[in-house]
């Protein structure tokens, strides 16, 4: 079953919030080296399928494998330690920390931040004018290549991408898409993107969510000429 | 011409440092089904709870039939007929579900601080909570606790709520969040009845565009905080911008 | 900016009005006026022991500890009972009494672990129940020490005691406790101490980042509940250390509890949720207000119970004048 | 249920209410009970007034006492999700006032007893709604801090107030004959089971009033209360003030019982003890502080003395609080539901499995 090429696997999972049944059958592959794009309406369950990765929402059933290794039943930070960088919808940075602070408290090891410093600033340059300002005090835009810049810190094999364009300008959006180009040279990417030039651009790959179930995979070339496809799952009409 | 039953006048909201809602007006026409969408991070439900009274506007006033209830609480609004419906189920979850419904047929009575009678002699109230449930299909269930309803039946049991005290202006918060796809229909089919009786108004936050295309009136469409486009579901899929937003601006370039 | 500018006038404008009152009653007696503000200065020392746990733990863990007064009793106690206990009278008292404090601590941060991870850690789904535990909490403990050590109230004879302790100096021609500047000094350096641990180290970064998001602070791969209990720990050690150091001007009695609890709530909600500035400027306000009061109750009003009332009634003031406290963010 | 329906209402609440009959009907003849068995009269005027019989009501009328106070903490804690850490204020507010209106009106007995207990009852009306008025829009844990402060506050300036002795407070001598709990304790005795009655009466009628259900709104959901169009803030008013009187009744109930007004009725202790008792006993039950509170002031009457275990002898009454608190902290770990929640919900789950939906009558009740 398990293909040896992905970085990470996830079989039909299920998952509960409370009593609500959010994910009924979500799987996804990754494959090494690739950036992968969840796409689908609000509320179809692909920010629930990141946290139950990541072990903050766990799931009840299913299976999910990271090279092979179980992570169904890990805590999260153990699951950030096997490799994972997370970096949450809504910039979740903090606030009253200072830009370094909000670095090196991503640092799993003595010296990390030291190996990256260079290889951030070179991305978000903005973040190393700002460096020791709160992160409350930086712009949408700037807090979210906060947010990437904390899970490029440690070593990880896998990022977890929340919808890095959502509500920022266009032209943010632009530098942050080559910023995430930049990245997948380095580590494997699993990203939730609602819109679809932003995924269209980044992605290689793509699973459509709908409803709580994963209902089509393919490569993202070809969706682009599905128009059938993506009007029906992403589209107003 | 078209009576406005609640309006927005040039609403804006900031937290701190962000502008969730910038400056956006809306004219709500009495008996119609008026949908706000967009993408996540359009401010809609920001803009949403500055109409039912969650949050108190940064700047800009909000109307009711002509009467600037900006400031006025939550009960106040939902004692001059406009009821909400929450994105998350919010019911009171030990008390059984005829009691949850009852409650809400109760709240615009006067004899809430009855302190000698008993609740269940009241039965106009009663009535009213059976006949609601009745209408979302929860009759059967109006004894069991309602926190041992299925999710399908909290969604049910939350527009019972938010219908037995008869509001004029319904506000619902994403119905479908969270529901199977199967039970979308049932509730499409709910929201037309309500339609179908008349006198009510609805404004629906959703994302669901099956259910936005075919039960609205008039979309508004919001994005970046502010007021992108309105027009009938027709126009709406037609607009050219409102596609760039939804699907970004490659796919119709390339499209 | 301005709003933080307007809470520092406010900080020097309360503690100018406190000094001014106290040195017009004081009618010129510089030595009485002297003694008040180092009074002041010494209870603000011990309540910053009591309440930079409890606000630390509250930020970070949504608890407040209603049994952190009795931990300094705790440290109280044990801190007495073995300076004073015949098995322990061949050590030197100069010696004999910080290893009281140390064991005391110790005693104070292993209840502490016992607290969080065997009563506390299940009930994080019921926070009522978190707050009605540690109520319930503070009364076993009170119990426990009266089933140990009676209803007395023990005070320390400062004939037989340590060095520091019998000392005294002069200030403007009164006598004051030499020990009770010690106090002070220790309170102070223990302020700037957990003050660089919060700023400087790695653990700091991790708990402030905790205060405001500690999901995410897990998903970095940091195991919050480790740091919850080591924080927790440490608010209580702090707290027995507090009364163990407290101890050979107060002694030992139930009422202890309860006379710092009081005033440390009072602490963390005028220095704001969270905020450990708030809490170091905090302390020493209250303490400074408490000491005044009693100074002019004493003397004026004939009577303590007003000095005795204060804490109670400050909490009082500032929950209705100030909720969010002076560095606490305005809620919603 | 056809057949429960056409019953006349009269024998539908005596059939629904036959375990709370029984129990009064117990306590109505157990002093008489205890006479009997013993062979003392309970009315402790024949030659040996300190008999089984009189000692035994007086730890029941302590029992009604905290009852009382227990159901009054629970209408806020266990019906309204208030949390209180000051509830002692109001039966220590309560005892004094009805000590001073006894002892310094210079009324005669009858008069200051209606006089002491209109006075005492308002005074803590008003006092609750006040305090609420004032701390409610603060946050849950803000209001709880704030009753223990001013609870606290109280109890200090009581304790050192000159008018009322301090410290020592004052003996109570002048009291109606009638009820003078030492020469006519089993009067007493029945005047405060019958204020227990009429509490739990009271509180049963209120909770199913349209009133009652709003409070349980507040409890269960208040945002939602709100939006549905309740001022919860006057309803939490309304929960607090009435508390604060049933609380005070309690108080003048305790301090006529032990003929003493002191600062110890203003301890924590009367904040203490009726949260035990609720939460043990079940909170958010009718019946969960009666069991809390007799089951606790009993057994602490009963294992209040030595035991003596071969050479060692215990005293586990000495050390009672200490058990107290710690059956608490286990209570609140292991059954947060209480001895009452506890058991009613394993009967509900045992009655599911066995009679499935037994939903159609309450379904069909008002029509």
């Amino acid at each position: 079953m398990t293909d040896r090429n992905n970085v990470l696997e996830v079989q039909a999972i299920h998952t509960f919030i409370g009593q609500f049944h959010i994910l009924e059958g979500v799987s996804v592959a990754v494959p090494k080296g690739s950036i992968t794009v969840l796409l689908g309406r609000n509320g179809a369950g692909k920010t629930t399928t990141l946290r139950s990765i990541m072990g903050l929402t766990p799931p009840s059933q299913g299976s999910i494998l990271l090279d092979g290794q179980s992570l169904v039943g890990r805590r999260p930070y153990t699951i950030a330690q096997m490799g994972v960088g997370y970096v949450p919808e809504h910039r979740a940075i903090f606030k009253e920390l200072s830009v370094r602070e909000n670095l090196v408290i991503a640092q799993r090891q003595r010296g990390d931040l030291e190996r990256r410093t260079e290889f951030i600033f070179e991305l978000f340059p903005d973040l190393e004018r700002f460096y020791h300002l709160p992160g409350g005090n930086l712009s949408g835009g700037q807090q979210q290549m906060l947010a990437i810049a904390r899970a490029l810190v440690p070593d990880n094999r896998l990022l977890l991408i929340d919808e890095p364009s959502e509500g920022l300008a266009p032209v943010i959006i632009e530098h942050l898409i080559a910023a995430i180009r930049k990245l997948a040279a380095q580590a494997t990417v699993l990203l939730v993107e609602q819109n679809f030039r932003v995924a269209s651009l980044l992605a290689d790959r793509y699973v459509i969510i709908d409803d709580g179930q994963s209902v089509a995979t393919g490569a993202m070339q070809d969706l682009r000429h599905d128009e059938a496809l993506v009007h029906k799952y992403l589209g107003v009409a | 011409m078209i009576e406005t039953i609640l309006e927005a006048r040039r609403l804006r909201k900031q937290f701190g440092g962000l502008v969730a809602v910038d400056d956006v007006s809306l004219k709500v026409a009495r008996g119609s089904v008026h949908s706000i969408i967009g993408p996540n991070g359009a401010g809609k439900t920001t803009f949403f709870n500055l109409l039912t009274g969650l949050y108190k506007p940064t700047n800009g006033q909000v109307f009711y039939k002509g009467q600037d209830i900006t400031h006025a609480p939550l009960y106040r609004r939902a004692h001059l007929g406009i009821g909400r419906s929450f994105q998350i189920t919010n019911i009171f979850p030990n008390l059984t579900v005829l009691e949850n419904v009852r409650l809400a047929a109760q709240a615009m009575s006067n004899i809430n601080f009855r302190l000698w009678r008993r609740a269940e002699s009241y039965t106009d109230f009663t009535h009213r909570a059976l006949e609601v449930l009745e209408l979302v299909g929860l009759r059967d269930m109006a004894a069991l606790p309602a926190n041992i309803l299925p999710h399908g039946g909290k969604r049910k049991l939350e527009l019972a709520i938010l219908l037995a005290p008869d509001p004029e202006v319904l506000l619902l918060d994403e119905p479908t969040a969270g529901m199977a796809s199967e039970q979308v229909p049932e509730l499409m089919a709910t929201i037309a009845s309500i339609r179908q009786r008349g006198g009510k108004t609805i404004v629906l936050v959703e994302h669901n565009m099956n259910v936005v295309m075919s039960a609205s009136d008039v979309i508004t469409v919001m994005n970046l905080g502010k007021l992108l486009a309105e027009g009938t579901p027709a126009e709406i899929s037609a607009n050219k911008t409102v596609q760039s937003v939804y699907l970004g601006e490659l796919y119709n370039v390339e499209g | 900016m301005t709003r933080t500018r307007n809470t520092y006038l406010l900080i020097v404008g309360l503690t100018a009005a406190l000094l001014v009152f106290s040195f017009l009653t004081s009618a010129g007696d510089l030595g009485s006026f002297g003694t008040t503000v180092l009074s002041g200065l010494f209870l603000g020392a011990l309540y910053f022991l009591v309440a930079s746990g409890l606000s630390i733990v509250f930020g970070l863990m949504d608890i407040l500890n209603f049994a952190q007064g009795a931990y300094f009793m705790i440290g109280a106690y044990v801190t007495f009972a073995l300076f004073h206990s015949n098995m322990f009278q061949g050590i030197d008292a100069n010696l004999r009494f910080p290893l009281g404090v140390i064991v005391a601590t110790g005693v104070g941060a292993l209840f502490g672990v016992i607290l969080e991870r065997v009563l506390l850690r299940p009930l994080y789904a019921r926070p009522v129940f978190q707050l009605v535990l540690t109520f319930g909490v503070a009364i076993v403990f009170g119990e426990a020490l009266k089933a140990i050590w009676g209803t007395e109230a023990y005070s320390w004879n400062p004939n037989t005691s340590f060095g520091i302790h019998q000392s005294q100096f002069e200030i403007f021609g009164r006598q004051f406790g030499t020990y009770r500047l010690v106090v002070i000094a220790v309170g102070a350096l223990l302020i700037v101490l957990i003050g660089l641990l919060l700023q400087r180290t790695r653990i700091g970064i991790i708990i402030r980042a905790g205060v405001e998001d500690s999901e995410m602070v897990s998903a970095l791969g940091i195991n919050v509940r480790a740091v919850f209990t080591m924080v927790f720990t440490l608010g209580c050690a702090v707290a027995a250390f507090g009364g163990a150091i407290a101890a050979p001007f107060l002694g030992a009695n139930l009422g202890m509890g309860n006379a710092f609890l009081l005033p440390g709530i009072a602490v963390v909600v005028l220095g704001g949720l969270g905020s450990y500035t708030g809490t170091a400027i905090g302390s020493f306000l209250v303490g400074l207000a408490v000491a005044v009061v009693a100074k002019f109750s004493a003397e004026f009003l004939n009577q303590t119970v007003w000095s005795s009332m204060t804490p109670m009634l400050l909490l009082i003031l500032i929950l209705l004048l100030r909720p969010s406290g002076l560095f606490g963010k305005e809620s919603r | 249920m056809k057949a429960v329906k056409t019953q006349p209402l009269w024998r539908r609440t005596l059939q629904s209410n036959i375990g709370y009959l029984a129990v009064v009907f117990f306590l109505v003849i157990f002093p008489h009970l205890v006479g009997w068995m013993t062979g003392d009269s309970p009315f402790g005027v024949n030659g040996r007034p300190r008999g089984q019989s009189v000692f035994w009501q007086s730890v029941f009328i302590e029992v009604f006492i905290l009852t009382i106070l227990a159901m009054s903490y629970n209408l806020i804690f266990g019906f309204t999700g208030v949390i209180s850490f000051g509830h002692a204020l109001f039966f220590g507010l309560g005892g004094y006032i009805m000590g001073l209106a006894l002892e310094r009106s210079g009324l005669g007995a009858e008069a200051a007893l209606l006089l002491g207990a209109v006075i005492g009852v308002v005074v803590c009306g008003v006092l609750g709604f006040l305090m609420g008025l004032v701390s409610l829009r603060l946050r849950g844990v803000y209001f709880a801090i704030f009753t223990l402060a001013i609870a606290e506050m109280v109890a200090i300036y009581i304790g050192r107030w000159p008018v009322t002795n301090a410290e020592d407070g004052f003996p109570l001598a002048n009291m109606p004959e009638l009820i003078n709990p030492t020469r006519n304790r089993l009067t007493y005795y029945y005047l405060a089971l019958l204020l227990v009655i009429i509490t739990f009466l009271f509180i049963r009628r209120l909770m199913n009033s349209p009133t009652g259900k709003v409070l349980l709104a507040i409890r269960e959901n208040e945002n939602r209360a709100q939006a549905i169009g309740y001022n919860t803030l006057t309803y939490k008013l309304l929960a607090i003030a009435l508390a604060g009187m049933i609380a005070a009744g309690a108080g003048m109930l305790h301090v006529i019982l032990n003929r003493k007004v002191g600062p110890e009725i203003l301890s924590v202790t009367y904040t203490v003890d009726p949260l035990l008792m609720t939460i043990i006993g079940g909170v958010g039950t009718f019946s969960g502080p009666i069991i809390g509170a007799a089951g606790l002031h009993l057994s602490e009457r009963i294992f209040n003395r030595e035991f003596v275990i071969g050479t060692t002898s215990v005293n586990i009454g000495e050390n009672w609080s200490l058990i107290l608190g710690i059956i608490f902290v286990v209570v609140v770990l292991v059954f947060p539901q209480g001895i009452v929640g506890t058991w009613t919900r394993w009967r509900s789950r045992r009655g599911t499995a066995r009679a499935p939906a037994p939903t159609v009558r309450a379904a069909n009740a008002g029509d």
